[in-house]
Parts: C-alpha cells; structure tokens; sequence
C-alpha cells in the first residue's frame, strides 16, 4: 500500500494553470523521483503538500487514511519533510537557528532558548550528514553555498517530538551541491531508505535520477503523464514522457575549430578571492572552471567583469584593459555575464520580462536624449524570448511567476543580448530540464561558433567535459593546472580537485 | 474582476470620495473653481510627490524635502531682500535643491549609509541652515519682490464667449510641467528604465552593468531639485519665506507616493498613480473643510478613509 | 568679577513673537554684559525640562523660559534646589517662578473680539482660527467665544484648528478657500476673527483671490506681526490685530533679572507689559 | 582591523563625541549627576526605540508612535481628570497602546498594507483621536495627581558613607527595565528569534512554517505598548498632556534603531545598538547645550555629526 497518495490536484494561479487534476503516490521505503520540464508544476505539488500554498481542489491519503494538508504545521505533522527549490536562508540567523526554523526551540527556566541543547540538536543533524566542519554558531550568510544547502539538508533530518518523518521531499537539491557533496547527500538519502522513510526527489539531472531512484513520475503541463519503475525504462523514454518529444541527453558536438586570435586574457590575476589566475581564451573556444565548493570559480568571473577590483595582475579583452574595469565597461565592450544566483543576482523578480531581458541593452533600444521605443523593446525582447524558448505568459509577465528553468532562460536571454563576444557563465544550467539545457548547450555553441570566447564555471562534472574545450582548474583560490578534456572522464577531473 | 478592484481599489476610492463630496456639497464641490482651487493647493506638494518618486522608484526615500524647500524659500528670499533680481533668487534656490540633493545622493549611494539615515541628517542640517540664514525670522513684505510674489497669484485667463470664465493658476500649470516632465523621463527614457531596474534588484542591475552609484546621485538630485522648486512656488503662495513652511511636505509626499503604489501591479511607484495620492489628499482636506467637519474628525477621517482606499487594494498583494 | 551667565529656553523661538522677546531681552542682557545661552528645543516641552537640568548643571546664574511652567516644574525644581532664580518670560504665573512678565492675553482677546462685533453690527456670520493646544492662544479662543457668545445675532460659520506645521499661512488659506466655496453667497461670511496673524493673514489670501475682497469681509488676527502689519498698511479686508510689545517684554525680563541677580525678591508674581490695537489708523506710527 | 573599525565605527563615534565634551567640559559633562540627567532626559526615546526595534528587526517600522505616545498620555490624564485613580489611568492608556498596537499589526499583516502607508494612516487617526478627546487642551494642573507627577521626580536614593550621595531616577530606572525585557525577548526566545527569522528572510520564514502573520500582530502590539510606555512617561514628566507632545519621538526613536543597525553585521537591529542609537542622540542634545552652541548651528552639527558617525561604518558595508 502506498505511503502517500494524492490525486485530482488543482491549482491556478489568477488564471494560468499550474496544476492540473495531477497525481502522486509514494510508496514507503523507496525513493521517488518526479520529473518534468521547467514549470511543470513540481515546485507547486510540493509546496501544496508542505502546506505553504493551498490547492484549489486535492484529494491525499496517508496510509489509505484520507487527510487534510492545511498548513505547514499540521504537514509536519503528518511526517512530511522539505527542502524547498530555492535556498531559503535566514542570513543573519545562526547555522544552529536555521536548523530549527520552524520548530520549537529548546526551552530552560519555561520561556528562554536553551542554546546549549538547540545547538546539539542542531550538531546532531548535521552529523546524521557527516559534516563536521560546520560551526553551528556563526550566521548562515558565512557558509559557502553548498554548506548552506547541506544545512537546509539537516534542517529536514530534525525531528521534534514524536513526529516522525516519513517523506523527505528534495526540491532540486543538488542544484547548487558539488560533485563530492551530491555524492554525500546521495549517502544520506540510501540511510534515510534504509531506514523506512520515502524520498520524492526532484531533479533535472537524469544520471543521478537513474542513479539513486526507484519510481518515477512524469508531470507535463501540470498533469501526470506516467509513473515507472525506473527498472523498466530508460533515459530516452522518461526524457520522452517529460517533453513530448525526442531530446538528446547529451552535448552538441563542436563543429566549428577554435579561432586563432586570442580574446581573453589573464595574467597573474589578483583579488580579494583569486590569487595566480592567468589563462588565455581564443575566439571560439569555451574554458571551463571547476573546483571544489568555493574554490574560488566564480571569484574568476568576478574578476573579469570587473565585479572585484584587481589587486594585481592584468586582464585584457580583445586587447583593451578598460573592457574588464567595472560591469558597465564590460557589457558595453561586448561581454556578458550570467550570474550564479539568479535571485539575488540576476533578476528583478517583480519586474517584467521584457525589462529583465532588455536592462543591459537599453542604451541600443532607445532614440536620442535615451527616448526608449517600447515597440523596439518588445521586439528586441520578443526574438531573445523565442531564441531561448522561453515559455511564459507573455513578456510582460513578472519573472517570479515564472518556474526555476524559465527564469534561467530568462537570465540566458539578456546574456544574449548584443551578440557578446565574450561570455561569462557561472553555473548555466543551473535548474534548467533536460530539454532546455539541450537548447542552452547549442546556443552557447552557436555563439561560440561565430567567434565568441566562452568561460563557465559548472558543478556538474560531465556538463564541463561535454561543452569546454580545455578545463581550468582552481584549489582554494589559486589556479592549480588548466587540463585539456579529451578523453577525461568525470571521475579523472574530480580527482583533480584533491591532492 | 477581483483582481481589476484589487488593483485599481486605491482609485475606487479616489473616486469614491469625490463622489461622497459631490453628492454632499451639491453646489460648490464638483464646480470648475473648486476645483482649480484644489489643483492651486496641492501644487507645492504635488511638485515635490512628483519628483520624490524618482528615490523611491530605487526603493530608497528622501526626508529631507520638506526641510529643503524651506531652505530654498530662504535663499530665495534672502538674495531678494539683499536687492538680487528674481532670476538671480530663483536659480540660487534651485541650485541649493540640486546641490542638496547631490549630497544626499553622495551620502546614500557612495558612502553606504541608509536612505532613511542619511537624510535624516540632511533633515536636520538644511534646517538648521534655513534657520542661521534667515536667523530663525520670516522674510515678508518688501523684501519679496512683486514679479515674484505675483506668480502664485497670476494665472492663464480662459474666455469664454468673450467673458473671463477661468483663470487656471500657473501654480497648477508649473505642477502640470513637472508631472509631464518626471513621467517622461520615469516611464520612456533608459535612464527610468534604469532607476526601476535599480528599484527592482540592485545587485541584478549592477551585474548587469547599470551604473548604479551615478545614477543613484542623479535621482537624489532630482529629488532635491523638485523639493527647491516646491520651496519656491511656497514661498510664492504666501509671499514669505520662514524656516519651517516645507516640513509639512515630506510625510505628504511620501505618503502620496505610497498611496500610489497600491495602484500599481507590482507594488513599484508610478508618477501618474502618485498624482492620484496627491489628489486623495488634496480633495479630503478641501471637501471635509467644506464640509464643516470639526478639525479632530477630520483628522480621524481622513486617516481611516486613506487606509480603507488602501486596503481595499493591497489585499493579499504585497507579502511585505 | 565674573560676567553672569544667564540661559534662554523655550521651545518656539521659531515664531516670531518668541524671537521678539529673546531679542529684546539679549539687547538688555548685552549691555548689563552677561553671556547668554539661547536654547530652542524645537516645540518638545520634555526637553526644556532636560535643557533646564543641563544649565542647573552648568550653574548659570539665572534662567528665562518661554513656556508653561507647570509642564517644566520638574526642571523648575532642579533650578529651585541649586538656588538658581527662574524668570518666565509670557509663561505664565507660578510658584516655582521669580515672576513672569507677559502682555494681557485676557484683555488682548476680548479688544478684538469686541472690534469684530462693533464693526459688523453686532450681527452676522463669522469664521474663527483657533489653536486650543497651546494655553496662551487657548485662552484668547475662550475669552471671544464668551464675547461672541453675548451677541445673539452673530452665528460662528466654523471653529477651525489649522495645520501649524508650515507656520499656518497655507493650511488656513486652503481652509478659507474651501469654506469660501462652501459659503459662496455674498455677505454669508461677515468677519474672520483669528487667535494669532498667521491665519489671518491666510484668509486674507484666500478671500483677495477668490475676488470676494469687496464684501467688506472683517479680518482681524493678533500679535500684529510685520507681515500683518503691511497688510493693515494697504486698508483691504485685515483691519485690525493687537500689538504686543514683545521687546519690551524681553527687555522687562531681563530688568527682572538684574534686580534678582542683585538679590532682590520680586514682589507680583506676574508683570504685564502694555499693549496697542493696531488699525489703518495708527499702524504707520508704530515701528 | 578595518574591518573592526566599520563594524564599530558608529560606536566609536559615539566614545569620540563623549571624549570631546569631556574635554571641553572638564568640569560638568563626565560627572555621575550629569550621566544621570542625560539617563533621564532620553528614557522616553529609549523605550520608544527599544520597543521600535521589535517591529523593525522584521524590517517594518511604525510612524505611529509618536501620536500613539500622545494618545497615551491623553488617555490616561483624562480619566484622571475623571477621578479615576491612577492605576487605572495607567492600564488604560497602556491598553490602548496595545490595541492601537494590534490594529497596525492588523493593518499590515492581515490586510497587507505596507507598513508605511499603515502607520502613517494610523498616526493620522491617533493624532486625531487624542486632539478629539482631549478637545485639542492640555490637561495640566490639579487634573494630573501628584502621585503619577511625582513618578518623574523621584528615584532611588544612593547613600555614600552616610550622606545620600545619588539619586537614581524611576525613569532611568523603567528605561533599563524595558531594554532588559526587550532584550531577553529579542536575543533569547524563540518568538523573538523568530521575528529575525522574519526580518532576515520572509519566504523562508514562511516557507518553514513560521507563523508570520500572527508574529507580525504581535511585535506590532508591543510597539504600541512601549509608545504608550513612553507617552505615560513623558506625561509624568512634564505633568500634563497635551495631543501632541510625542511627536517628536517618532523620527527619533526610528533614527536611534537605524544608527544601532550600523553597527551590526548583516545590518539587523539589535536592541543594545539601539541603546547607542539613543545615547549618541542624548548625549550630543546635552553637550551642546552645555557649550552654549546656538541652537540653529546645533542642529546643523547634530546632522553632520550623526551622519560622519555612521560614514565610518557603513562605507561599503550596505549596498541598499
Ligand atoms: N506565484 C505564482 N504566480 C503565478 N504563476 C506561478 C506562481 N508560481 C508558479 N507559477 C506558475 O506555475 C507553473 C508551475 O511552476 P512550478 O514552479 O511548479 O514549476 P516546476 O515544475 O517546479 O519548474 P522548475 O523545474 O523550473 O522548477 C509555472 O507555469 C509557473 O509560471
Ligand atoms: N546557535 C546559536 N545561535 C545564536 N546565538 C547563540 C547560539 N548559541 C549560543 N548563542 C548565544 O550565545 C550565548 C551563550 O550561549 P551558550 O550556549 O554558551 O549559553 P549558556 O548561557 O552558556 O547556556 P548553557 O548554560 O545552557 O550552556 C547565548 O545567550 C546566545 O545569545
Ligand atoms: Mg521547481
Ligand atoms: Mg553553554
């Protein structure tokens, strides 16, 4: 009998359908993979079951017992347990704080925090993880990215009272995980199955879904399409029943040889983060960065936008200096920049489309005395939406009303922008569905085609080797080697990472 | 339908209170006279609410505005009655207002300090200016020349079948500019376009290579530069400047901005919609006079009628 | 021998009258070669209470507040206990005073008032611009209603409190202006009696530009403050206000504080100093 | 080191400042009497900001307090004047500071106005509420009973060897009680904890299944409850109350939170940096009355003052 079993869900948000008569069951013990493109409408089933948003129609049963979900409590209750899509830290809040959020806090003397048995508890979760490395005094805004998502991950093992968990529910959490720290959490997920408990797993990662997956159910368009053993099929079809078409899960091949003039350039590179960076990228060519969780990638790109000032060392691009002096400079000179937390960094989420596309490019738009003309605007726009195939209620939709995926491509639009000749990429494809990824990956060879040079940074190991040419590789923020990608394998690379 | 209300409850209400007053003073409310009455009093702060927007599309505001236009009046008035023509008063004015704002744009965007803070400082320093220039007296009188002093009085004469029908004031004229004016540069040059992508993420927009502390300086200017020319046309109205005649503007114009944002979609301010705050003000305060309505009352009144306007619009809208 | 030290507090030394009384007491104090401290708290009583205790602590020789002594009797005590004398400069009598040296608010009030009645015919629709939160102005709106009260035929069209946070110019036009539109006959509005000139001086502005300036509409403010001056001046609607001698006042405390600080008691606990009624008539010959 | 320096720039302002009075007062700023004086004259801003911190350590804020503090002080007077004994002025006023409270908190969490539209909505009705009630008088006189006037001027007397050496004021007193209440609030329960929670990031918040809306109610009602704190303080102190006299705390005590906020690292309030808020405030109030700085030249040098005090700390430390 199953776990959990929800059928007949509804939601639309003022009009646009999220979900749709959708379906779900969770057997108990087995780990249950829910796939589909961007917007299909998992983040939105998930944030129904956690309670924090209301269907407008949903019939559940746990244990064949019809049940309510009415809010977040009373999901806690029931066993359910989340890690939502987007990282949602309490910056200012302590590790140990942010563990517990949400939960009763340990008392002493009836009313004041017991902070010696909150931060056991809090230790005792982050053990169950095995990470030690984590103080769970300091404040959230400290932890690298990737602690802050294991940190989320702990949130989740906590258990208060006697409720216990039965269902963990993991939005993408590998989004913003390394290779060496998704492998850790995939440890966790085998205990927690082990142990009784069910995992709904989401993920646009089809080699991990295959990897650590029992089940999996397929949404497209806010219905279930199918649920599978995933013994019994295979990426091709599940990529099948996602899309509704045929998509390669693979890399678009060069077919374009590597330009000879040299674009980029880097030569002992200082900054508040990097240290000894010094590279060249031809036109055409794509180099990638890797490294360990904070070794200092992004830090790079940082650098060439002119993000961080330069404490020594020179950048040049196509020959001029000033092009990497500030971000304005840098766009103007044809560079552009995707940066690795679309959130925070990317977009103006209550803004619409159109001006989150357009914002580097207005100057191009706009007549004399910086008249804008709105119908060049929606133009410009309109063609960078469809290049993408972004999906949307139009560009004058506000960008958090979109899915993770599409907000991606709305990043990768405005990238795109005033044909950039030289792209900055941190984490690309970062919550992008199989399908989409694919159109990303042929872009940046379209653009790199007609003479661009690329530079992406990625934590996911086999995206690097598919899509770059030769491999930057970064230790604590030093550059240790750059390696060529031929015939390297994920594990090869990952073992450069260490000494 | 929900939704439309929802989203255009603020101007349900607008109108829902001119219709009140419509039906209550039959005779004298909804007349051509009143009305232009109504647009003569609210000029000053509606040149200010105006111009406070370009901040506040940056999510930042000013406080210092109404301590600004004091001061302008009193550099106005100062240079007059030390025999400076008109021209020469006005633009000093002018040029503390962007200087002003220029500093505060220097306080919030290059050194880092809060909005609220910074200009809180500025508050209380362009008052303290305004008060040692003027030491602490109101300049009247003589010392305002006629020309200037003329203006808020003077207006463009409508006929009518060969009859004075109206005069429209040109301190509704000058308001009228300076609403165009900040709606075409907020809503169709780059340079709003920019200011809402600031508004909208910061850090976005300056990986995105908006330059974001220029621009910063600019709107603050702006600001400042309209709380002057609201300080001017102040002291135009009564004919005298006094260290403390702009205080009353700041709290009003930022609350016509705000009431303005309900109207808007996604919570941004929009310069026509705070011109329909500045009109909720103006109209409570005109009509409830008429009205007879005892001074306490009113008080009340108008507090409760702006926040069930409100309501109305905001519900379940913004998060925060 | 140490030149004396004397402070000057009060929260309004942004109205005129009150920078009247600090001028013509510093003039005084200039010439008996005293160091005086001016100290404005911007319109906040508690904190005359706390400058009080800041100059005890300072050990000033003498004190001047502008303010209602009962709402700074804390600080008065302060001042008692150190043996520090306190002078009220139009504050009001008290125990916890030296004296207090002031104009007729009573007297001032009902010569106005009186003014209106006569010169409408004791009849007829008349506008008040009150201020009750302030007692001194409070007390001139109490002593007109009871005159206006006595007229049988004069009916009060509105008792209006303006805005003073713009120094009350604007506020009582936009208030004229809208009781003008609501009162659009002519002759319905025979007279606006006001507690002090600023809102005088509004509704001058807002009848003169609404062309209702010939209906021989009665204005009468008090204070006569420059501003209302010129306006009497011109013989349009503003015809009378009521001049106080504010720096005689100021000049007469600071002579109160010379005799204390020579160590004389003072007898009366509330010194009046004269005042005028200002008209077209008289109003050249006062400066 | 640098770092230390932005950290805690506000604070070294605050030790500069007091250095320099010390130093050009030799003989009566660093003294206990005048350290209790100042301790006195800021308690009502103090429980005002410390109580101000509540809401925004959210990232609200509340521009209703001061007229709320005014409310108070009416509210009780007038029962005074009714022959009410004074316990029973007291928890009235206190009960319509939490109820004012609530209906802020009501305003802006359950019907979702912006905070800063909601207050100013509500500064407006409380204002005119207390104008109304107390028909716009001060209440004074034999009206306020010397046993809630004589609060303000007693205090806990300091015996040295015998002879009584100090006196420690009741307000000082009720000022320190408030920030340790407030503090062991804030910093150490969890419904404290969660309104950081809240502050530092809403969506998670929520998304963890704090209850937002209700929390938000509640931090809303103690910042009434301390603006009615402050206003029967205030009351007491000046032995009278008047519709307006808290209105100068508003600015005030917001100001106090945000200067305290530069001085923490992610910039949230903490409510003993809210206490150097104040103090910096009192302290140049205090000195430089003591150094006979004409009024007009005073208030600009506050602005300054403050604003090179926070320079230092939040150069670079803000983006927003
Ligand atoms: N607050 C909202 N307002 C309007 N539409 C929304 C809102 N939240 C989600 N949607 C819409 O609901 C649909 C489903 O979104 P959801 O976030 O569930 O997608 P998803 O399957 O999680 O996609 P992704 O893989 O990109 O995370 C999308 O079309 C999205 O635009
Ligand atoms: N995880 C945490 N997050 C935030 N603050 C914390 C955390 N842990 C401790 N603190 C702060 O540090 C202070 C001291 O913490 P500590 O755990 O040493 O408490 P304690 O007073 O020693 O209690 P106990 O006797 O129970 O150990 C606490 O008062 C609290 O303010
Ligand atoms: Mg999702
Ligand atoms: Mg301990």
């Amino acid at each position: 009998m199953s776990f959990l079993e929800v059928a007949h869900v509804s939601k639309s948000y003022s009009g646009a359908i999220a979900l749709k008569d959708a379906r779900l069951d969770i057997a108990p013990g087995e780990v249950h993979a829910l796939m589909g493109e961007n917007g299909a409408g998992k983040s939105t089933i998930i944030k129904i079951l956690a309670g924090v948003t209301a269907a407008d129609s949903m019939a559940a049963t746990i244990d064949g017992k019809p049940v309510t979900i009415s809010d977040a409590q009373e999901s806690y209750r029931h066993g359910l347990r989340f890690i939502h899509q987007e990282l949602n830290i309490v910056p200012h809040l302590s590790v140990a704080e942010n563990i517990m959020l949400g939960l009763p806090y340990p008392r002493r003397f009836g009313a004041l925090v017991d902070w010696s048995k909150l931060n056991a508890m809090a230790r005792a979760a982050l053990d169950k993880l095995q990470v030690s490395h984590i103080d769970t005094r300091i404040k959230a805004a400290r932890l690298s990215t990737g602690d802050q998502m294991l940190m989320k991950i702990a949130a989740t093992l906590i258990s208060a009272g006697d409720n216990m968990a039965r269902l963990y529910v993991m939005d993408e959490p590998t989004a913003a995980l390394t290779g060496a720290e998704s492998r850790k959490l995939f440890q966790v997920i085998e205990e927690l199955k082990q142990s009784g408990a069910s995992i709904l797993y989401v993920s646009h990662r089809m080699n991990e879904v295959m990897e650590i997956c029992d089940r999996v159910t397929v949404f497209r368009d806010g219905q279930t399409i199918a649920t599978r053993n995933l013994s019994d099929t295979d990426k091709n079809e599940v990529i099948h029943l996602m899309t509704g078409r045929d998509v390669k899960d693979s890399y678009p091949p060069r077919r374009t040889a590597v330009g000879e003039e040299i674009l980029l350039e880097a030569k002992a590179l200082r900054t508040v983060q990097v240290r000894d960076v010094g590279f060249q990228v031809n036109r055409g060519e794509i180099l990638g960065i890797a490294g360990l969780a904070d070794a200092g990638q992004s830090a790079v790109l940082l650098a060439l936008l002119g993000v961080d000032r330069m404490q020594a060392g020179q950048v040049t691009i196509h020959g001029s200096p000033v092009a990497a002096k500030n971000p304005s400079a840098a766009w103007r000179n044809h560079v552009a920049y995707i940066p690795r937390e679309r959130r925070r960094e990317g977009l103006m989420l209550q803004r619409r489309i159109v001006d989150n596309i357009n914002l580097p490019h207005l100057q191009k738009l706009s007549f004399a005395a910086g008249l804008l003309s709105r119908r060049r605007e929606r133009r410009f726009a309109d063609a960078l939406g469809k290049k993408v195939r972004l999906k949307s209620g139009g560009m004058n939709q506000a960008c958090y009303q979109l899915s993770g995926g599409n907000q991606q491509k709305v990043v990768f639009a405005r990238a795109l922008g005033d044909a950039p000749e030289l792209l900055l990429l941190d984490e690309p494809t970062r919550g992008v569905d199989v399908g989409a990824k694919f159109d990303i990956y042929t872009l940046i060879r379209e653009r790199s085609a007609e003479g661009a040079a690329v530079v992406m940074t990625s934590s996911d190991l086999p995206e690097l080797i598919g899509m770059c040419d030769r491999i930057l590789i970064m230790r604590e923020g030093a550059q240790h080697s750059i390696i060529e990608t031929d015939g390297l394998s994920p594990a090869d690379l990952l073992a450069k990472f260490y000494d | 339908m929900i939704s439309l209300f929802k989203r255009y409850g603020t101007l349900v209400g607008f109108i829902a209170i001119v219709a009140f007053f419509w039906f209550n003073l039959p005779d004298t409310f909804m007349t051509a006279r009143n009305w232009l009455n109504i647009s003569q009093q609210i000029s000053m702060l509606a040149v200010v609410a105006f111009t406070m927007t370009f901040v506040m599309v940056m999510g930042d505001f000013d406080l210092s505005v109404g301590s600004m236009a004091s001061l302008s009046g009193i550099t106005a008035a100062l240079l007059f009655s030390q025999g400076y023509p008109v021209a020469a008063g006005v633009a000093a004015a002018l040029a503390m207002g962007i200087l002003g704002g220029f500093f505060n744009g220097f306080l919030v965007s290059i050194l880092g300090i809060l909005p609220f803070v910074a200009t809180l400082g500025t508050l209380t320093m362009f008052s303290g200016l305004a008060f040692w220039l003027s030491d602490g007296k109101t300049i009247f009188g003589r010392d305002i020349p006629k020309t200037f002093s003329g203006f808020a009085r003077g207006g463009v004469d409508i006929e009518l079948a060969g009859t004075l029908a109206l005069k429209i004031p040109y301190l509704s004229i000058l308001a009228l500019l300076v609403l165009a004016a900040v709606w075409l540069v907020l809503e169709q040059t780059s340079f709003g376009r920019r200011l809402y992508a600031i508004g909208g993420n910061y850090e976005a927009a300056r990986l995105a290579g908006v330059k974001v502390r220029r621009l910063r300086m600019a709107a603050f200017a702006l600001t400042g530069f309209g709380a002057a020319i609201g300080g001017l046309m102040y002291a135009s109205r009564v004919a005298s400047a006094n260290p403390t005649q702009g205080s009353g503007l700041m709290l009003d114009a930022i609350a016509a901005v705000f009431l303005g944002m309900t109207m808007s979609e996604e919570g941004e301010p929009r310069v026509l919609a705070t011109l329909v705050g500045v009109l909720i003000l103006g109209v409570l305060d005109n009509g409830l006079t008429q009205m007879s309505v005892d001074s306490y009352i009113r008080e009340i009144l108008v507090g409760a009628i702006i926040l069930t306007a409100v309501a109305s619009s905001s519900v379940g809208k913004f998060r925060r | 021998q140490a030149a004396s030290k004397v402070a000057v507090i009060t929260p309004y030394l942004a109205q005129p009258g009150t920078q009247f009384y600090v001028e013509g007491f510093k003039a005084a104090a200039e010439k008996n070669g005293w160091e005086t401290n001016i100290v404005d708290t911007a319109g906040d009583v508690a904190a005359v209470i706390s400058r009080l205790e800041d100059a005890v602590n300072q050990k000033v020789d003498a004190i001047v507040i502008n303010v209602d002594p009962q709402q700074v009797a804390a600080g008065l005590e302060v001042a008692r206990e150190a043996g520090i004398p306190v002078v009220g400069m139009d504050s009001g009598s008290d125990p916890l005073l030296a004296t207090n040296v002031t104009s007729n608010g009573y007297a001032m009030a009902a010569e106005t008032a009186v003014y209106v009645a006569n010169r409408i015919g004791g009849k007829g629709r008349v506008v008040m611009f009150v201020f009750d939160a302030f007692p001194p102005v409070q007390i001139r709106g109490v002593v007109a209603d009871a005159i206006f009260g006595n007229f049988p035929d004069i009916e009060i069209v509105d008792r209006v409190t303006p805005d003073v946070q713009d120094g009350g110019i604007a506020d009582s036009r936009a208030k004229m202006e809208a009781i003008l539109a609501a009162n659009p006959d002519k002759g319905s509005i025979a007279a606006v009696w006001a507690a002090w000139d600023q809102p005088a001086l509004g509704a001058l502005q807002a009848i003169e530009d609404a062309g209702r300036s010939d209906e021989g509409i009665v204005i009468v403010g008090m204070d006569a403050n420059p501003q209302a001056r010129d306006a009497i001046g011109t013989g349009g609607n503003f015809e009378a206000s009521m001049a106080q001698d504010f720096i005689g006042i100021g000049n007469k405390a600071a002579e109160m504080v010379g005799r204390l600080l020579k160590g004389e008691t003072i007898r009366e606990p509330v010194v009046y100093v004269p005042t005028t009624l200002v008209t077209s008539s008289n109003v050249a010959d006062l400066d």
